[in-house]
């Protein structure tokens, strides 16, 4: 079993492409958990963009998963707007510094590349764990990679313990108050619900791992 | 959803199409990346004014292109702020030399937006200011929150900082007098109902026959609480008593106040909660200088409405008063 | 119903007081009988315009009082005409002399009271004119009914007329150029959702989910049929075709598109069936030489729109282009 | 029994008293008889007027049943609005005319200023019988009346003769097609509503009747 294969381009791409039907499929839903603490959108503007990058790879291939990470935040930043559209782009756009030109990824990168995303939306959107936004799901789940990471694991398992992560963080966003985006003008209101983009950010991840266990 | 849309997917093309169809005197559109740009520009000389975010709260911006007022608007998707490739392309071709300033409203995505847009304009070689606006008295806490949001306040912040713009100050001018006209403006809104953003096609919250949300903003989020309905004066003294607490005016103190519409309410009863707040104000020792009526900012057919007050100057006043001539906003040419 | 009301029976008179309030600078309020008239009126030598009707549809017609239009407006209760004891005084305040020109939408009760009052002020010595209002192609067979309608048509005729009677026009040729307007003029509307007259408290009339009404007046009474949704390029054509076929208009003829909300219906939707109609009049070989895009003449709250083409001629079109200084119309001053 | 004594001022007053009274309790039926078919506010604009009358009345009776008509008729036309002021209130002019300053009305001068009111309504607003307008209701109870008057027959049944036909008029609008009035923009929609004007017309000459019954 290739597990400890380190993953290339063609993971990448099929990453994106994974995102954008899980995207798709979850548009609706996304706009659902958007529209109960903020304004309606959160699906929508996702849908906009991941749609965009499987026209771009239509278009061309990139040869290495960096350029593949710097075609969608070049297009993420583009075509998502609000406050998701900076902040996934700016994470895709850390993420692609961090790998370089490598061309492929091993589980050390790996969980290098996602803390260097999360970094990224650190730096813009200034949220600390708790603030129940997106980093609610991406620092347990560069946590999780981390600790996969200096356990040995292959790259799928990196993959597959930060999207467990990850969605154990969007879940924990239930119970709290915003003090970040648009669900922190809600106080109190916005308890009881789970905020859209730790919901999306779990899936895309999720989706990272699938395309790991598929091309091993 | 009833709509007189086509494709939801093109509401903000097709309408911001319609609209330079109607106004080509004004303005030009730029389809792609969408922004609208005043025919003039650039002025020669003139620090230029760009303001944009998302599309859904008409005339705001893309009305309030031409003299007097913004150099160039851009809009995003419904209720979604618009992305830097529109918004670098806007500050450049709005830039005579003289620098451009951002006028944008305070939310997440907005200020990430135009944070990068400006970047990447200077860059380029435009100097970029930015006036946020945070005007919303029904954010508190804005320590642990993303801080109080932009609401009508900034139609003043542009009306007012486009006439200092025109007449000549410098982008650093511009800039202040911007700031100043947002430090001295409290705004708070109401919903009798909400609205519906078209790619969702159902109601942004719900709100029971008798029910309405105090503290509302401008996209169809919730607002601070819901309350039993009222009549226009009980509902007119919830709005104002927060911002006159907030703004704490003295006696004698000259104000602007600007009752605006969201959308889906008749001009008939915003003139009813204008002579309460008109009254309330001057029982309250104010002098209402200046007055603006009608939907000027608004969250597509909500009904409901906001009250702003802005403490004028001298030369606030004068710039109020300045001419202006934009398809949504006129007066003195 | 939710409004922003107090007493259902005093939204009127309140509502007029709050934009007597706002608009100071333009009018004056007379409360009792209920008018608002032109600050300078009567302005020596000037032909006076004096309209009025049932409230509900603001701004018409207080909100078109002051320079370049109505020296004064006569509100009634909602949607009801005023009575003659409002008009004549109206009437008389607003004759310099010149006499005065009455802009009356043709329902049978604005007839019958404008009439009366018509009458009753020429017996006071103040010649009267009549220019009655009947754009409404929705009213098919006007020969067994009480004939057109009086919609959205009313703001072209009191602006051209009004700037005919600024420039000097005498009586007979300000009510001539009126008449013009009025018989080169078309109009239909739609509904997506029915008004809630205040002291009714339940709309107008029921639509379905899925239903819209085809020519709709001005007084959430019903239209000429239901239909099902459609997109806003369909609702487009549908209301154009009927008004093309009346006003059968020659290629290259020159016109004004004006697209009317009719209250709670969001800016960008109108944008969205401007463009669709300007693109099918140039289609059909006219030239779309002015336009207007707005709520200019509402029925409360209700969702939908009105289209109505005018066919210009060169002095219709300069004095469109003149100056006009009012409340919720303005340019050039 | 007093069934043939002319009818004085105490009686026009008593019949405008009741006529406010029913209006007032009808007012919500009359609007949605309106909003049916017009702009539902009839019954808003007959209740404001006939509650002037009881202001004005409350001030200073009137001396003779033309001063009553001619009250009614001033109020009406000043505070109605709409179509029906104008009718309403011509309506009672012209019965103020035509029994002038007699002190007291006989069964032909009742009937003679029932026709000179319909005729007033038709003198300005121009409708037939069948165009589905209170002329459905006046036209047959001017008829009634006259009939009954040439019978012999005292004020109380002249007058009970004149609203029984009047709401028979009014139920006769139902199947019609409206040829005057809002109601006329509706065309074949309007068939099998009640015209509003028709039935508080009806209403109004009920009054009269019962006032009469009343006065003897
Ligand atoms: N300051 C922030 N830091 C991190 N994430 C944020 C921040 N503000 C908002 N978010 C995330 O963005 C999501 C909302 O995205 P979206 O709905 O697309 O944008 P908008 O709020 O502008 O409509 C939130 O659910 C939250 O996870
Ligand atoms: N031309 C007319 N002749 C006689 N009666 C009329 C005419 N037009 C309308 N009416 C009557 O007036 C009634 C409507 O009155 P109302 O609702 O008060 O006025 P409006 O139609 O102006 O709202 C109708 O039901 C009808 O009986
Ligand atoms: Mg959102
Ligand atoms: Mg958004
Ligand atoms: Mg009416
Ligand atoms: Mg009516």
């Amino acid at each position: 079993m290739a597990n400890n294969a380190a993953l290339d381009a063609a993971w990448a791409i099929d990453w994106l492409r994974r995102s954008a039907a899980v995207v798709a499929e979850n548009r609706v839903h996304l706009i659902e958990l958007d529209r109960a603490i903020g304004d309606a959108d959160h699906g929508e503007n996702l849908d906009r963009g991941f749609s965009a990058i499987l026209e771009k790879l239509d278009a061309e291939l990139p040869a290495t998963p960096g350029a593949a990470f710097k075609l969608a935040a070049m297009t993420l930043m583009s075509k998502v707007g609000g406050a998701a559209g900076p902040l996934y782009g700016t994470a895709y756009l850390r993420a692609a510094t961090a790998v370089g030109d490598a061309a492929s990824l091993d589980s050390a990168t790996l969980a290098t590349a996602l803390a260097a995303a999360r970094d990224g939306v650190v730096a813009r959107g200034k949220a600390a764990v708790g603030d129940k936004t997106m980093i609610d799901a991406w620092t347990p789940a560069v946590d999780a990679a981390a600790s996969a990471a200096a356990d040995g694991a292959g790259p799928a398992v990196v993959l597959d313990a930060a999207a467990t992560a990850a969605e154990a963080g969007a879940v924990s966003t239930d119970p709290l108050v915003a003090h970040k985006g648009r669900a922190s003008y809600l106080g109190e209101r916005a308890i009881g619900h789970r905020d859209p983009g730790a919901v999306s950010s779990a899936m895309i991840l999720r989706a990272a791992a699938q395309a790991a266990e598929a091309s091993s | 959803m009833k709509k007189l849309i086509n494709d939801p997917k093109k509401v903000v093309d097709e309408s911001v199409e319609g609209f330079g169809l109607a106004h080509a005197a004004h303005v030009k559109v730029n389809p792609d990346p969408l922004f609208v740009i005043r025919k003039d520009a650039p002025r020669a000389g003139k620090v230029g004014l760009v303001s944009g975010g998302g599309s859904g709260h008409e005339p705001l911006h893309a009305g309030y292109v031409g003299y007097g007022m913004l150099d160039a608007a851009v809009p995003g998707p419904v209720f979604t702020s618009p992305t830097p490739d529109a918004i670098i392309p806007a500050t450049i071709a709005a830039n005579s030399g003289a620098g451009v300033v951002h006028i944008v409203k305070n939310y997440t995505g907005d200020v990430l937006n135009f944070e990068t847009a400006a970047e990447m304009a200077e860059a380029e070689g435009v100097e970029v200011r930015t006036v946020l606006v945070n005007d919303d008295v029904a954010v508190e806490d804005s320590l642990y929150t993303a801080g109080r949001r932009g609401v009508a306040g900034t139609v003043l912040v542009e009306k007012i900082a486009g006439a200092a713009a025109e007449r000549g100050d410098n982008l650093d001018a511009v800039a202040a007098i911007g700031n100043r006209v947002n430090a001295n403006v409290r705004s708070m809104g109401v919903a009798l109902s909400a609205c519906t953003v078209p790619h969702a096609g159902v109601p942004s919250f719900e709100l029971a026959e008798d029910e309405i949300e105090i503290g509302i903003g401008i996209h169809g989020e919730p607002g601070r609480h819901k309350i039993p309905m009222e009549n226009a004066d009980g509902i007119t003294d919830r709005l104002l008593e927060p911002i006159l607490a907030d703004l704490k005016p003295a006696s004698g103190d000259k104000v602007l106040l600007f009752v605006n519409g969201m959308g889906g309410t008749p001009a008939s009863e915003l003139y009813i909660v204008y002579r309460h707040a008109a009254k309330a104000l001057e029982a309250a020792g104010l002098v209402v200088e200046r007055s603006l009526v009608g939907n000027y900012i608004t969250a597509l057919e909500m009904q409901g409405c906001s009250i702003s007050v802005l403490r004028l100057d001298d030369e606030m006043t004068e710039l109020w008063d300045a001419p202006v001539n934009t398809p949504a906003l006129r007066w003195g040419m």
